[in-house]
This record gives structure tokens, C-alpha cells and sequence, in this order.
């Protein structure tokens, strides 16, 4: 449902890429603007709200709820952050919110899910509690890590998430060893990591890529591209447009997906989390979506024209995952109200039980340095 | 003399420099069309365009390895790190090649390049942006580490280590990025690199800081003088490598008393050096252990209260004062 | 007991290990089928097969996180860096990730990783295959930093580095793989990490001393026996961070006179933290400076010539020792 | 000339590369194995004895001087190692002759080199002299550096030689770096890095490319591919096979060379610096070859079978060249003796210099620390 099959040429300068004929895509496509993933989109629309009849009621109104709670909550995240609740980096997810969904709702309880600082939205819809995340971002006794690491480390051993990372592409690396050990224990697990288009360029991508191909192991790469590391869209930072393609110098599979799309990321991750469990193989998938507000709440984006922002978000995956929805008569408006509605108590019951969640005790400081 | 803060004083160098020398280029990450990500950069990418200001894919390895390359091809850059905590991701480069090139080339390629950007904690970013890297890099022979305080040593060090013909690890500190004080206003003003600066006279107890310490040893005598009549004496060494030692010894001599505050962890830290060669050459004259404030011995928590209480502050210096003056 | 070479002492550790715990694997460059470059995992990868002894790509960073993650997993990773100069390629992974990881995760995710192989300098291999780390590694909370010096504190302190629950810098030293003492044949020996061992007793004057100085600083302390009469202590921190400082104390209270011999340069070493805290709790018991024997402030040179006066030797020990005992 | 026309399948388990149709290589070419190789060689030896043919007597003579040159000199490195004449890491180059001399009779003087710890013949052919070399290894204060590098560190500023480095693919950066430098400064000039197939699974190696290509900067990238980094064979570390496939990840141009054909790489060689010349544009060149000898002095090489070493020296890059100038009649075995002679009689030169120059003083341990 994922797979794009026309072919553009890059707006870059460098030579489009070929498609790699491998596994299970049609080939990498290198879809480079919006009006192309919408053209691509409008094609594929009409076999995903056959496929959305078919699945499980609940399961859809679980994916919506989540997205519209991550949305919800990041705004939130926002408000509280301008009045000065909220210290240091933090980074917002708003208009990724599909891939974090399509993502890890095709995962099982015994994977592992680890990301970049960008991991609010990531560890809610893995179980972590908004009371939890939003009490770690005031500080507090009562956050998800006691308060040590506010929006960056987001940690949940129960759950399986690995962190919320600050080193850009750090997690890349730890994720290829998480896999290693899910194979060693037989565990029959796998491993999701995310990371962002600019983190590609770090030598840790490719180290971890070659190894997790060589050694067969079930790790899923999950590149975000939103375009932008921080200031620097993708094509002054890189010299071709397609990640995807970059698998194939480690003979990996790859894969480009719409992020606007939850069905088609969900989709595209079924497959790689079969080929992870059932062959032990890793892919990498090349998820573009956009992200709506800055880099971080401390970056004014001057960089992008309101234009671009504007035409990214007339893809905005809730409205889109909304109007399936609803042309497969599935929910109507109605329920999307109450899904919002739910949405937003939650929110504001993680606000108030941030605001009451004690400090940090001193002796804090000083515990879990060593086990 | 112009009121500028750290941040300008900073940028005036980067530019004074761009202009002095066609050699000199700045790279980094968002060094360039973002105008740095603290703003040190603000306005050179306009003013000079792509060829001096050049902004990186995220690849601090090897953006780094193309500063130590084109260095040893006659080129002067200037490196910036968004952060230190990122050039930990360089440190081959920065040890294994910048800091050995003269010696393994038996003197023939010397690497004129600075490193710069932020070292220690910044406001809660926790514990991987929040990290002081002194001890690690002056423990090398073959760089110079540099840790200006005051707006015009800023600009006058970092002027100083461009034209620097070695590789120079220029630590700044996103804290005091906004800190005002007055610079010289010519265009040719530097402060040579390995010269400490007596911030502070006095006569009862010596007090070593460096970056962002010295604002608060400076608070911290000031204090003393008012609430105890101890006079302190405050001493920037500015430079840790080269380290102003005789400046320090020659203090402690008078004082006979020695507190040293460092952001930064205390394990094998600068103020152990600091404390070490203290001990050596003024052995008879200490008339107490010296007493070192640094960060505590733990990764750096994001919950502010925690992270204050991490941080070596005006009170904690006050107290390492009081002890060494048995007060 | 058995008469072992430090490098088959580590060996059997590793043997023993992988046998008793079956989370617990090897990891690195040439560790599995070339037997190891210096063949401290001879036969490993014979007796357990590739899942236990894995060869890695020249991945310095890669295969560091490999272990990182891996150990975050469950497992017990041995991840070798054939030289710990290479380490520095995975310093991010060492520093950023395993040492914090337990502090960011607010104790949910412990890091039970080994980083072991040689440190300081092998046998003429020049600048870049000749660093020593420890000062470097020891100042990041989070890690633990081993040094043995004898083939019974190899064995010992590698299974408890092993069966540590954190992540423990493990350095080696080329030079001493070959060298033979006395191992005790239980399979359950350890030693506990953060103790430090009293190699030699004595009276007059203490002599830190690790790695690779430990046996110069015994024969130094002989020498001095020997010729001056002077009752030389000789004591091996063995174990890094946590340092064991009390003991080093004690001697110090007893003897009076500290020096401190290290293979590793001066500034800001791991010796200058032993010397800032001896002075700190025996200020008054010190009749003399303490006293560091350091490798020379210069990167290394290939030459042997040179390569030998950069290095701490018996000589420069007994002239330190002469030196803090005023003869 | 150097262009092998026919594919073959990888016989390793990943899937075989595709052409990628990239500049003036018909394709990037996945020879895997001798055989292929020689009935490549066999297929283009007929234009190539045109080729030589045409070309200057003087040349040809220079290039087979230096590749015997270096074979003789490195075989005496190994005879004084074994007596202990040099100490600590002693990488020799036997049987990888035709790289240096191909390549660097490819440049002009205001190119750069610079390479890894295995130096000497790329040293010596940059003009750096054996005298000087052998005196380096024996840590003498007449050696090139005064005895303070050693084997891996061999360098000359006034032949342009920037190293002679000992960690695995650091000099890729710099490399990076120095071409930078030449763009920066318009000099025209070109900047060629040698490093092995072992060296390309490092970090650098992608961070480099991808800067280079990104900002077309005058480089060539020489992956000296021997099938082995120490006792690890390329299949064990890498999880693809062409190594000059990588190239098309980054969007650059990569061709592969058969590294026992001295015409092939230095024809090879031109194309790229044409193109980095004229265009400013990077080139990954991959060299396929083989070491005769162990990794380094102390490498017994139990890795490999005596079979492979022999089907690999059956090709010896010498033996080949000498044979097609004998086919294009340009010289005859008695010019050969004199160039072997002339060699062993240069070495024999450098040997008594290297003996008779005295240890370094004991104060250049403090010098050049600082400039
Ligand atoms: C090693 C490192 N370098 C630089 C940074 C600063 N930094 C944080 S996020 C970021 C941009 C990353 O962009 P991308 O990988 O595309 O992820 P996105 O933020 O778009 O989700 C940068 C440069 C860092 N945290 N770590
Ligand atoms: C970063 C680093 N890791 C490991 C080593 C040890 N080492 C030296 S050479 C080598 C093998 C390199 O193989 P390759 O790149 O194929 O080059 P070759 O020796 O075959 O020419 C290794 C592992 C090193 N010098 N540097
Ligand atoms: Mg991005
Ligand atoms: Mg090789």
C-alpha cells in the first residue's frame, strides 16, 4: 500500500537514483515534494479505505487516539514551555504523529523500540504515561526518569523503550546492539530505531548498517526525513535526495514511505517487521514526513517559508487519516470530537499531575550513577 | 573601549579575523545561514558569504578531519562544535591527528586550527550536553586549550589562537555567552595565549577559576571582603595549556592559601594539575590543603534544582574560602 | 597456583566467564578466528564458536555501541579495542551513552560492559599507537577504570569487571602480557574492584605506582633497599575509579613521602588527582612535595633512543625517591 | 582501457551490484575472484600493448624502476626486520607495486598524496628518497621524519607527501580536507587518498564521501583492496562485495580497477583527475590487489591458504608489466636485469645510509610539539 510506483526525478543537482529492485518494494522511489507524495497518495487511496473496512474498529480508533493525543499533548508541551514550566531543549513532534502510530502499532510487546531527543509522542504510544512524560519535562519527582533527564530521556524498561538520545545518531548504533542481543537470546524480538534524515550523515549510520546486514540481525532503521536538521533542509546536507537508496550500498533493504500516511507506514513496517522476525534481516525505511513547528520551542525557523509549511500541512496526517476514516465510514465526526475531547482531559490531567508532582529530593543527584 | 558581551566580543574576532587573513574560514553546524546556534556566528555568512562560512552536514568527525587537512594545507579554519559534548565524537581527530601532525612530521606540517564552541553545562540540557572537556584535552601535548572569562579576553584569546600556528581547543561557555564587559575597541587587539590574568588582588587567600568560575569567584571575594575582611586574591589562568603557573605559585606564596573552582568534574581535573604543581613549587608556603570546588561527581540531572545543586556556585566557593582561612 | 603471563591470566578469566554466565561474549577486531592481535583470546573462538567470540569490521564506534545496546539488552559484553587508542573512536559510546545511561533511565537501564585492551605504549609504535587513557576515562562518572599489574590482579579484576553491573574501562598494557606470577587455580577467584593492594611494605617513603610501573617501582624500591636503606612502600591502586585513596593515605601517614610513578602524561593525571587527595587528607604527614614520575609531556617518538627517555624508568623512579627523601 | 566489460555474480550470499551507469566506466564491475581478473586482463591485453606502445620509453622505464624499486626495498625491509634492525609495526607493499606507481605517475607536482601506515612505496614514489625512508625505519636522525615516525609515518612537505597515518581511515578526513584546501585556494591542484578495503567500514569513510561529493571537491578516493584487513578477509567485515558500488550512495562516480595492471590504474587514475581537475568533482576508486606478504611483520598469515597467495602471485603486478613491454617490444630482458640491478643497487645505498646515520639526539624528544 506503501510503495509509490512512479518514479520523479530529484530537484537536486546530483544524479537520481535507480531503483534497487530488492525484496519486497518495487524499487526505492525518490519522492521529493508534496505534490508528489499527494499524487502518489491519491492513487493508493482507494485500496487503503478497502484495507481500513477490513481491520479492527478498535485498533483504528487506538491509532487516531494516539495521534491526536501526541498532537494534543505537543501543544500542550508548547503553551507550558513559553510560560517557563518547562527548561532546557524540547523538541515537538507535531506532524509526525503518523510514524510514531503506523510504527510501533505493528509491533509486539517483546520489541524494542529507541529513538533520538525527539521522543515525547514515541514513548506515550509505547505505554509510557503522559503524566510521566509531562512530569519529566517540569522537573519533577513524579517524570518518567525522576526528573535526571527532562525531554530528551524518555526511558521505560518495562515498556522496551531505550531512550530518548541527545547524540545525534547515537541511538543508531545502540539499536544495532539491542537486535544483536534479541538474536543471541532468541528472543524472536525486534528492534525500531528512529532517527532523523541529518543524523544519516553521522559514521555511526554507516558502521551500524553494515554490521546489522552482515550479521543478519533484526533491527528496523527507521529514518524520519521532515527535511530539516535544525536549519539545514536535506540538500545542503547531503548529496543525494534518496535515503532509502543508501541501503543498498550495504546490499539492505530499503524502503521510502509516506509519513502523512499511518496505513501506509504501518504497512510498510508489517513488512520489515516480518523480515526482521521471520528471517532475521534488517531494513531500512525512508518515513518523509514534516514538521510543523521548529527544530525545538528555541528555534524561530526562519529557514522555511511559510509556503513550503503551509503545503505540508494540507497533508497533515490526522486530516488524512480522519478523511479515510471517514470515506470508509468507519467513524464519523462525532467520534472524532469525542476522541479529541478524551485526547485533551488526558492532557490536562498530565498537567495537573505535573504541577503537583514534587521536586526532585537533593539526595537525588546522586543515586544511579553506579548499580 | 565598547561594552560587548561574550557572544559579540566573540564574533568580533571571528569577523576582525575573517578580514585580516584570506586564509581563515569558520565551519560548524549552523555556523553559517542559521548564524550559529548561539549566535556567535550572527551575520559572517551575510557579510562573507559561502566560501569563509561554511555550514556541515552533522558530522563532527569529519568536519573536523577537513579542518586538520586543510590546515595542513595552509588554511587557517576555525571549527566550531555546536557543542564540546559533540567533539568527543572528533577526539581522534583532534588527538590522534591535529595534536601529533608536527611531531610525527618531524616539525614539517603544523595544523593552524582552532576547535571552539561551548564546554560545561548549559540551562537543563542533561547529562549528554552537559559535560566539561579541559582535563581531557590539555592532557595531549600538541594542543593548546584556551577558557576566556571576560568579554575582552574572549576576543583577545580567540584573535590570539587563530593566529595561533598550532592546533588550539578554544572552550567557551553557553552561560556567559550573554556576560557585558568592556573590550578595546582596535581592530588589532589579542591577548597572547599562556599569560594568566590577576582578575582579582589580594592578600589573604588565592582563588583559581576559569570560564564561568571566575564571575563567581569575583562574587564570591567580593563577599568575603564585606562579611569576613579577607581579602582574595582571584586569578584566571585564561590558558590551561600552556598553564601560567608562576602566576599562580607567586599568589600562592603571598596568600598562602589556595581554593580552585572548576566546572567540571573533579576526577584528574585542571584544578588536580592546578593543585599538583601548586604543591610542588610551593610546597613551605601552603598554610592549608588546597581545596578544590567542581562539579559534582555525577552525569548532570535536567531537574533544575538538582542540576544547581551540581554546579559549583557563589556559597560552595565561599565555603572552600572559609576552610582554607580556617574560618 | 599456577605461574601465569598476564596474558593467559586474562585468557582463562575470559574462559572462565564465557563458561560460567552464557550472557557474557567477546567482542572486537581479530578477536575470534586470528586468536586476538596480541592473543589474549587465544582459542576462544575454537572452543565457543562464533556466537561467544565474534569478529568485528574496523568499527571502533559501531562495535562500542553494539555492546552498549546490547548490554541495555541483557547480555555481557567484552568488547576488546585492539588499542586503546582507538577507543577514542568510540569515546561517544564510552562516555556518552554506557556512562550515563543508568543516571538518564533513573537506574532502569544498567550497562554491564567490559571495554578492555592495551593502554599507554608498546614497543616503539610512535605517536598514535602510544597513548594512555585512563585520565580520561576516569573522569566521567559512570565508569569504572581497572589497571592491573600482575597476572593474579589480571585474572582477579577481569571477572569482577565482568560480573560488574557497569560499565568498567579495562586497560592493559602490551608490554606486560608476557610477564609471570602466581594465579590462584580457583575458577571463582576475584578481586574486588576499588581495592587497592600493598605490593611492597615499607617505612619510609610510598610509591604509587600502576600498570606498567608497578614492577619499576618494585625494583626501584629494592634498588633503594639496597644502596640507601631506605624502606620503600609500594602500593598498586589496581583499580582506578573507584580509586581506594584510604589505604594510599594510611601509607602516607606512615611513610611521610609520597611519589607517584604513571605511564601516562602529566597534566591533569590520574596522578595529580592521587597527589591533590593525599595532600588533601595528610596535609600535615607530608615532609616532602609529593613527587610525580610521568611519560614525557611530548607525543611519542618511534626511535628507541627516544622512545626510551620518554618513559618512566627504575632510574627516574629512584631519583624521585632520592627527591622526597631529601638525598 | 582499465574497464572490465563483463559482470559476474558476487559469490558472496548478498545480492550482486548493479551497474550504475556512472561518467566514463561502462559500470561498476563486482570481480570477485583471480580468474575473473586474469581473463579481464587477458581480454583488453591486446589494446593495451597498443597503448604502450604509444607512450614514452623513459616513462615506462620510470614506472617499472619504481615498482621494482619498491619490491626490492620493501624485501630488504623484511630481511633487516628479522634481525632487528627495525622495530615496532613494519607494513610492507609487495605485491601492491602497481597501485603507488600507476597512481601517482598520474599527477602532477602540485598534487597531494597521502596514505595509511603502508607507506613506503607511496613515499618513495612521491619522490621521498630510500635513504631517507630506510634511515626512518631504522629510527635514525636521518631518516625522513628524524626518527620520530617509523614505518607508518612516513612525510614530506616539500613532495607533497602528507602521510604516513596509523589510525584506520583518519586520513580519509584529512585527505577531505586537503582537497578543500585546494578548491579554497584555486590552486588546481588535485588530492589523491589511499586506504584499504578494511578502512571503508569506518565512519569516515562515509562522512567523507558524502562532504565531498556535497561540495564537489577535487578528490580521489583509492581503496586499495587486498581482500584482507590483518586476518580478516573482506566477506568477513563487509556486508557487500564492490566496494566501488558504495560510490553510487553518496551520488558519486566509483569505478573499479584491476590493481595488478599498472596501465589500468594509471589510466583509471587520469580519468579521475580529469574529472577532479576540470570538474571539481570527486571520484572512489577501487583497486583490486593483493598483499603478498602478511599484514605487517609480525602476522604469521595463517588466514590464508598458500593456494590463494599463488593464484594472486601468478598475476604479480611486475611480471605482467614486464611481460607487455616485452610484447610491445619496448624492452628486453636485459633491460630488466639493469633495472633490477639499479634498484637493488639504490637500496643497498639506502641500507648503508640508514647504518651509518646517527640515533636522534635526545633533544628533538621536545621538539616540534609546537610550531
Ligand atoms: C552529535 C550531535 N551533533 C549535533 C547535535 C545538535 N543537534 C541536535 S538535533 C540536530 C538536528 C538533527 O536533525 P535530524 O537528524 O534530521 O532530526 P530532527 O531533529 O529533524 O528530528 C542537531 C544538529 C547533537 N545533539 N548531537
Ligand atoms: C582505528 C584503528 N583500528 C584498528 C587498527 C589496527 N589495524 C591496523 S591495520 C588494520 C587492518 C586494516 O586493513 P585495510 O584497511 O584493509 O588495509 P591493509 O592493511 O590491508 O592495507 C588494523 C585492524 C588501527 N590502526 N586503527
Ligand atoms: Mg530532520
Ligand atoms: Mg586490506
Amino acid at each position: 500500500m506503501s510503495k509509490t510506483t512512479t518514479r520523479k526525478k530529484s530537484t537536486t543537482k546530483k544524479k537520481t537514483s535507480s531503483p534497487n529492485g530488492s525484496g519486497n518494494a518495487e524499487g526505492v522511489t525518490d519522492v521529493v515534494d508534496v505534490e508528489q507524495a499527494k499524487a502518489e497518495y491519491d492513487k493508493r487511496r482507494k485500496s487503503q479505505i478497502g484495507a481500513i473496512k477490513k481491520l479492527d474498529k478498535d485498533l483504528l480508533r487506538e491509532m487516531l487516539y494516539q495521534m491526536v493525543l501526541g498532537r494534543v499533548f505537543e501543544q500542550k508541551c508548547a503553551e507550558v514551555y513559553r510560560i517557563g514550566k518547562i527548561g532546557g531543549f524540547c523538541h515537538l513532534y507535531i506532524g509526525q504523529e503518523a510514524i510514531a502510530v503506523g510504527v510501533q502499532m505493528a509491533l509486539e510487546e517483546r520489541d524494542y523500540v529507541i529513538g533520538s531527543y525527539r521522543d515525547h509522542v514515541q514513548a506515550m504510544v509505547q505505554g509510557i504515561s503522559p503524566e510521566a512524560v509531562l512530569a519529566e519535562l517540569y522537573g519533577r519527582a513524579g517524570g518518567n526518569v525522576g526528573g535526571k533527564g527532562g525531554s530528551m530521556h524518555m526511558f521505560s524498561k518495562e515498556k522496551n523503550f531505550f531512550g530518548g538520545h541527545g547524540i545525534v545518531g547515537g541511538q543508531i548504533g545502540v539499536a544495532t546492539g539491542m537486535a544483536f542481543a534479541q538474536k543471541y537470546k532468541e528472543t524472536g524480538g525486534v528492534t525500531v530505531c528512529y532517527f532523523g534524515e541529518a543524523a544519516v550523515n553521522q559514521g555511526i549510520f554507516h558502521e551500524s548498517l553494515n554490521m546489522a546486514e552482515l550479521w543478519n540481525l533484526p533491527v528496523i532503521y527507521i529514518c524520519e526525513n521532515n527535511k530539516y536538521g535544525m536549519g539545514t533542509s536535506q540538500t545542503r546536507a547531503m548529496s543525494i535526495s534518496s535515503i532509502a537508496k543508501k541501503a543498498e550500498g550495504y546490499a539492505m533493504e530499503g524502503e521510502f514511505v509516506d509519513g502523512m500516511d499511518v496505513m501506509a507506514v504501518r504497512d510498510a513496517t508489517e513488512r520489515a517487521v516480518k523480515r526482521a522476525r521471520d528471517e532475521s534481516r534488517p531494513t531500512l525505511l525512508e518515513i518523509r514526513a514534516y514538521r510543523f513547528m521548529g527544530h525545538s520551542m528555541s528555534d524561530p525557523g526562519k529557514y522555511r517559508t511559510t509556503e513550503e509549511i503551509k503545503k505540508y500541512q494540507e497533508r497533515d496526517p490526522i486530516a488524512l487519516f480522519q478523511d479515510s476514516l471517514k470515506d470508509a465510514k468507519v467513524f464519523n465526526d462525532k467520534d472524532f470530537e469525542e476522541i479529541l475531547e478524551k485526547a485533551k482531559a488526558k492532557t490536562q490531567e498530565a498537567v495537573e499531575f505535573a504541577e503537583n508532582s514534587p521536586l526532585p529530593d537533593e539526595s537525588e543527584l546522586y543515586t544511579g550513577i553506579y548499580a | 573601549m565598547a561594552e560587548l558581551t561574550i557572544r559579540d566580543a566573540l564574533n568580533e574576532a571571528l569577523r576582525e579575523e575573517i578580514i585580516r587573513d584570506e586564509d581563515v574560514f569558520i565551519m560548524g553546524e549552523e555556523v553559517a545561514e542559521y548564524d550559529g546556534a548561539y549566535k556567535v556566528t550572527r551575520g559572517l555568512w551575510k557579510e562573507f558569504g559561502d566560501k569563509r562560512v561554511i555550514d556541515t552536514p552533522i558530522t563532527e568527525l569529519g568536519f573536523a578531519a577537513v579542518g586538520v587537512g586543510a590546515a595542513m594545507a595552509g588554511l587557517r579554519p576555525v571549527i566550531e562544535f555546536m557543542t564540546m559534548n559533540f567533539s568527543v565524537l572528533a577526539s581522534d581527530q583532534i588527538i590522534n591527528h591535529a595534536a601529533k601532525m608536527l611531531y610525527m612530521s618531524d616539525g614539517q606540517f603544523n595544523v593552524p586550527i582552532v576547535f571552539r564552541g561551548p564546554n560545561g553545562s548549559a540551562y537543563q540540557v542533561s547529562s549528554q550536553h552537559s559535560q566539561a572537556f579541559e582535563a581531557f584535552y590539555a592532557n595531549f601535548p600538541g594542543l593548546k586549550v584556551v577558557m576566556p572569562s571576560t568579554a575582552a579576553d574572549a576576543k583577545g584569546l580567540l584573535k590570539s589562537a587563530i593566529r595561533d600556528d598550532n592546533p588550539v581547543m578554544f572552550l567557551e561557555q553557553e552561560r556567559m555567552y550573554g556576560l557585558k564587559s568592556e573590550v578595546p575597541e582596535d581592530d588589532d587587539f589579542t591577548i597572547p595565549l599562556g599569560v594568566a590574568d590577576v582578575k582579582r588582588e589580594g592578600t589573604d587567600c588565592t582563588v583559581v577559576a576559569r570560564s564561568m568560575t571566575v564571575p563567581l569567584a569575583m562574587q564570591a571575594a567580593e563577599q568575603m571582603q564585606s562579611e569576613n575582611d579577607v581579602s582574595v586574591e582571584v586569578i584566571d589562568p585564561r590558558t590551561i595549556k600552556p598553564l601560567d603557573i608562576d602566576t599562580i605559585v607567586e599568589s600562592v606564596k603571598k596568600t598562602n592559601r589556595l581554593v580552585i573552582a572548576e566546572e567540571s568534574h573533579s576526577f584528574a581535573s585542571v584544578g588536580a594539575e592546578i593543585s599538583h604543581q601548586v604543591m610542588e613549587h610551593a610546597f613551605d608556603y601552603l598554610d592549608a590543603p588546597i581545596k578544590r570546588i567542581s562539579t559534582a561527581e555525577a552525569p548532570m540531572p535536567y531537574a533544575k534544582n538538582l542540576e544547581e545543586l551540581a554546579l559549583p556556585d557563589v556559597p560552595k566557593i565561599v565555603e572552600g574560602i572559609k576552610e582554607v582561612c580556617y574560618l
